[in-house]
């Protein structure tokens, strides 16, 4: 079997390794600026598939189609993002002969639409949040929204219908914020969905974001596994994830995962998903969407049920059928922690940070999974998610695995541009994070109670240190020019600038 | 040697000298101490402290953005350091809370211009949002390296700006 | 608390890390040609403690209390091999006040003499291998050990008495060999560990060899782990570990883990320790040997049981009570491998080849762990072991840790010098290891029947694709000389190039 | 531009010329074909054979030993590639099977002469134990790169040897 992954960064090289280990041979497409890029370089094959704009190269049905063809592919791996979660992909495979490593066409339109989710989940029995039954359309006028977002009732979130990870997402304190909030979700919307429709929903107060991964096979078998604790996230983005929640009794997880079941049962739903969950203080939950792939996050899954996802979504695909044990999908080993390492500056608002990696050393070790995308010499770029890799630290009890997560973010080493490891030291300290007091408005309450502070602000003695090395960098850079007779360091490091110089 | 050296608008002046092979005294701020220092990798230097505490550091100094500009690693951190008061718009922008004089506001990557939140003569605080550029899909709000009045805006709404591009001057 | 770490490589970097997520200040100490190591740059200080040669350095225990007594520290951690099972070294830590993290200083005396362990042994009601029951120091003469030869009947295993890891080991067939296999014995032995002493051993046919790690507190309780099967050996050293064995079934696992625990509680054992077994077809089992420290391949029961061993050795020593269930150390979860990755030729006989290392891009992703202890820029010293990191894959069964290891051993990027990987990779694909058919003599026989065959030749396409890039590599590097007008790649490279001719 | 490879003791004859940018037409042996090639990192190569399979490797060529010898890393697998047909008693021991002509057997490192397993005039077959060398505390055998007869025995039992030193010439 060849497998063809119509995705980039981290999870085509998650995916290319899991093929690796199953024997199967993988097929990269790679746009223009990605050329070196990792995936390209572990597939077996890679096919260009156009320019750096997403538009034109991974979000490109027919030339993705035509190089699973050209290539002999039998199976396509969508990852998450791009086409992930886009029908017309999954039935132009269908089409071409092409086996579609996700959920049926239908399943993936019907969830697809936040609206008609909801209606699903209703008519599993499935708690929803309130707020509107229908997609409000560009047409929808100012008037009629506000006279809906009353029925729906303050505060309420205005979101994209085709949106997803955040984008196209407004919250609103009363009506007077509403018509702008609109305004800009809908253009939000349009630039990054090319659909401009939104909906309404209420805004719980301080609810967690809760969410049961799952796996359904083509013989009528679903399995719920532990939740995923998401409600550390920045602007309705996730940044760090765990499993188990600290928040989520044993029986609560019964009910919470009984629910999920139902739902993708309601869509004979077959390969991975996850159903995502809001639940607020007294543990009542609400259904909040259904992800029809992989998630970002699936490894904080992997490390507390020792299960791979990604080799069950082949196996499932081939049509195998799942032999694991429920109950063990159902229970954590230990403590599971994910930390989403972007290309950005935490101390400019998490600007997005490109550019060329000069030097790069992930954590490793005892309890350590890197899940990377990048390596030196490549330049990330502006055209995609900024997400460079993904470390996830394993321990026995919550309190090891942020021991560990401060551990290897103070190892992990990235040159040449910016990235969240200092925020993330940073919030490993936090005393509410350290105690499990969060929900999902918590990190955008810290990040504006910190005006602005630096990251990496760092002790007078550290600074000093710092100031040393930079100077003395540039004195051994000098004294190489002045050809000063060098200490063994000096000539050694020479030689070794030289052989670069020779290599073109 | 001497070098003038800056960390979040804090500047040292910092003088070296070979003592041994690859022990080197050093004076930060007329503080005379004696360091082991090795290079380690491409961009790595090991800095052991000669002195009764024996600490040992790893230090990352790597070129990153305009001449005369580091990104330095310690310990998970990542700081811009200026060396010997070459500084540009980004080096000012970093120093933000310490800025002083004529600073400017520039895009950090390729992107699109999609608001002004502010005029040309409006008071501003340090770090308000001052453009909103979209790159990478987000909207990023671009902020005011200190508090000023805003001199000029530059660029347009819907314009294209490359990495670098001067977007507006704070005064 | 402040723990100095008397040991270097992988083994110094594993207990930084343990440290670390503990919260404890660590020291390093380090010989001239370790300056540069990376644990002396991960510690948060080094002590500079003498000349490459071990004698001078790593083996002194003056210099090495005297470091520990400067900066401060209150406990050593001796790591394995130097001076971890030396008890004059455990004496002087504590005649200087020190906490050893180790068993006592008369356990590690005991159980240190070959032949007094097996005593203990005997007299904890455990079979031992039929052998000299007393030391042949240099004085027992050629025709004196001929007799004691015929006794313990052949083949025979001539062994020194201080000896470990093969050094100091020979395997005689019958009496005509038995003279010389003394005399290179004894020589080994006194240039390794000065002192020539030897005695004899029967040498079972086809045994495996499985240990039994265990761990002792100071308030009596000893707790066995599930065993490791360590059997592919090449010249009586270990170069693959595994847990558990496919050869020891839960009821055997029962009663070797009670002879192990039985010999421990003869000594009052505490901290880390592991005893060695053979196991012969009929599931009979010989004590081997006690090694009073931490092993080499620690870490592949931490993987199947989830436990951090180096922790527990410091919890343990802070006086901190076992509190483990014996049951949970005694069951594995799932199944666990290690390699172990030397800087030697394998097509060279596994001549040693230290040098400088140019890149290095560990194995990392699902199920891997790397536990290295070199970066680039460090040159592998010649003056000790050359093992430059281990390679531990876990998988649900031992069919998906060997895939995993597979699949690692080909992303394991060490350049500059060669390493055992190649060797790695060709044995993961025996049919008779990857059945698990294999005894400790396996691997000896299986290099013979290869006659020295390369592990490194490549398919005639793959030899065509190496020499290929060989040729675009110089055709660049010239190109560059005579300054064509290069392409995007050639000038990022020559900006590159000159970056680092910038940088002394 | 043309080259001479040899790897395992086969060489092959490579010529290349620039067709694009990052295009190269690759003839080996008189056939020809058209490979996208990048750089990656220091020491890696990025292949991307343009032909009907567009299969993709990636190749690590390092300097290793003496001029003109390269440790090729390609799968996990590592080979000493000779360039231009630049060798030496290192290149030679490795070329091993194939090696014609007269050969030394070199010291890869520092260390001591423990035995002597051949004595001038003797005839040896490929890679049989020549010198016993003792280093990082293992003894290690020194094979003959080749069949033939031993020359000369340039050492002594006891002695201490360098990296490089030449032990025994075959041939």
């Amino acid at each position: 079997m060849k497998i063809l992954i119509a995705n980039r960064g981290e999870i085509a090289v998650r995916i290319i390794r899991a093929c690796r280990e199953m024997g199967l041979r993988t097929v990269a497409v790679y746009s223009d600026c990605d050329r070196t890029a990792r995936h390209v370089r572990e597939a077996d094959q890679a096919v260009h598939i156009g320019p750096s704009e997403a538009a034109q190269s991974y979000l490109r049905i027919d030339a993705i189609v035509e190089a699973a063809q050209t290539t002999g592919a039998d199976a396509i791996h969508p990852g998450y993002g791009f086409l992930a979660e886009n029908a017309a992909f999954a039935r132009a495979c269908q089409d071409a002969h092409l086996i579609f490593i996700g959920p049926s066409a239908d399943a993936i339109a019907l969830m697809g639409s936040k609206t008609a989710a909801r209606e699903v989940a209703v008519r599993a029995g499935v708690a929803v949040v309130p707020g509107t039954e229908k997609p409000l359309d560009e047409d929808v006028g100012d008037d009629e929204i506000a006279r809906i977002a009353t029925s729906v009732g303050f505060p309420l979130l205005v979101k994209a219908v085709a949106g997803g990870g955040g984008k196209g997402m407004r919250t609103v304190a009363d009506a007077a914020a509403l018509a702008s909030a609109v305004r800009t979700a809908r253009s939000e919307a349009r630039s990054a969905f090319g659909d401009a429709a939104i909906y309404l929903e209420r805004r719980l107060v301080r609810p967690r974001h809760i969410e049961i991964q799952l796996l359904g096979d083509h013989h009528g078998t679903v399995v719920p596994f532990v939740e995923r604790e998401c409600s550390i996230q920045r602007r309705h983005q996730k940044v760090v994830e765990e499993s188990p929640s600290i928040a989520v009794s044993s029986e609560l997880r019964r009910r919470i995962a009984a629910a999920a079941a139902a739902v993708a049962r309601a869509v004979n739903y077959s390969n991975a998903g996850t159903i995502e969950f809001l639940v607020d203080e007294s543990g009542s939950f609400y259904f909040l969407e259904m992800n029809t792939r992989l998630q970002v996050e699936h490894p904080v899954t992997e490390m507390v049920t020792r299960m791979d996802l990604v080799q069950w979504q082949i196996r499932i695909a081939r049509g195998e059928p799942l032999d694991i044990d429920p109950a063990d999908a159902l229970s954590a080993n230990g403590h599971a922690i994910e930390c989403r390492i972007y290309a950005e500056d935490p101390d400019l608002g998490f600007m997005p940070s490109p550019g060329l990696i000069r030097g790069l050393r992930p954590a490793s070790g005892p309890g350590v999974r890197d899940d990377g995308g990048v390596s030196v010499g490549y330049s990330v770029p502006v055209f995609y998610d900024s997400m460079i890799a993904k470390l996830v630290t394993w321990g026995g009890s919550r309190r090891q695995a942020i021991d560990r997560m401060s551990r290897a973010l103070r190892e992990y080493q990235v040159l040449g541009i910016k990235t969240t490891i200092p925020f993330f030291l940073w919030l490993m300290q936090q005393p509410e994070y350290m105690a499990g007091q969060y929900d999902t408005t918590y990190l955008d309450r810290l990040l504006v109670d910190r005006k602005g502070d630096s990251f990496n602000e760092l002790t007078a003695s550290d600074e000093e240190v710092a100031s040393i090395a930079t100077a003395l960098d540039a004195y051994l850079r000098a004294s190489v020019h002045a050809g000063t007779p060098g200490a063994e360091s000096t000539t050694h490091w020479k030689r070794a600038a030289r052989l670069e110089a020779l290599r073109g | 040697m001497t070098f003038a050296v800056e960390i979040n608008g804090r500047s040292r002046t910092i003088s070296i000298e070979r003592a041994t092979a690859d022990r080197y005294r050093v004076i930060v701020d007329g503080h005379v101490q004696l360091i082991d220092a090795k290079r380690v990798g491409s961009f790595g230097l090991s800095l052991l402290f000669a002195g009764a505490d024996r600490s040992s550091r790893e230090v990352q100094v790597a070129p990153a953005g305009p001449p005369g500009e580091m990104l330095v690693g310690i310990d998970g951190k990542s700081v811009t350091v200026v060396l010997n008061g070459r500084r540009t718009g980004r080096g000012a922008a970093e120093g933000s809370a310490h800025a002083r004089g004529e600073q400017t506001v520039v895009a950090p990557m390729p992107g699109r211009v999609v608001r002004l939140l502010v005029t040309g003569g409006d008071e501003v605080i340090a770090r308000q949002p001052i453009v909103v550029v979209e790159a990478m899909k987000m909207e990023n709000e671009l902020r005011s390296p200190k508090a000023g009045r805003v001199k000029e805006i530059v660029v347009k709404a819907g314009e294209s700006v490359e990495a670098g591009r001067v977007l507006a001057v704070i005064e």
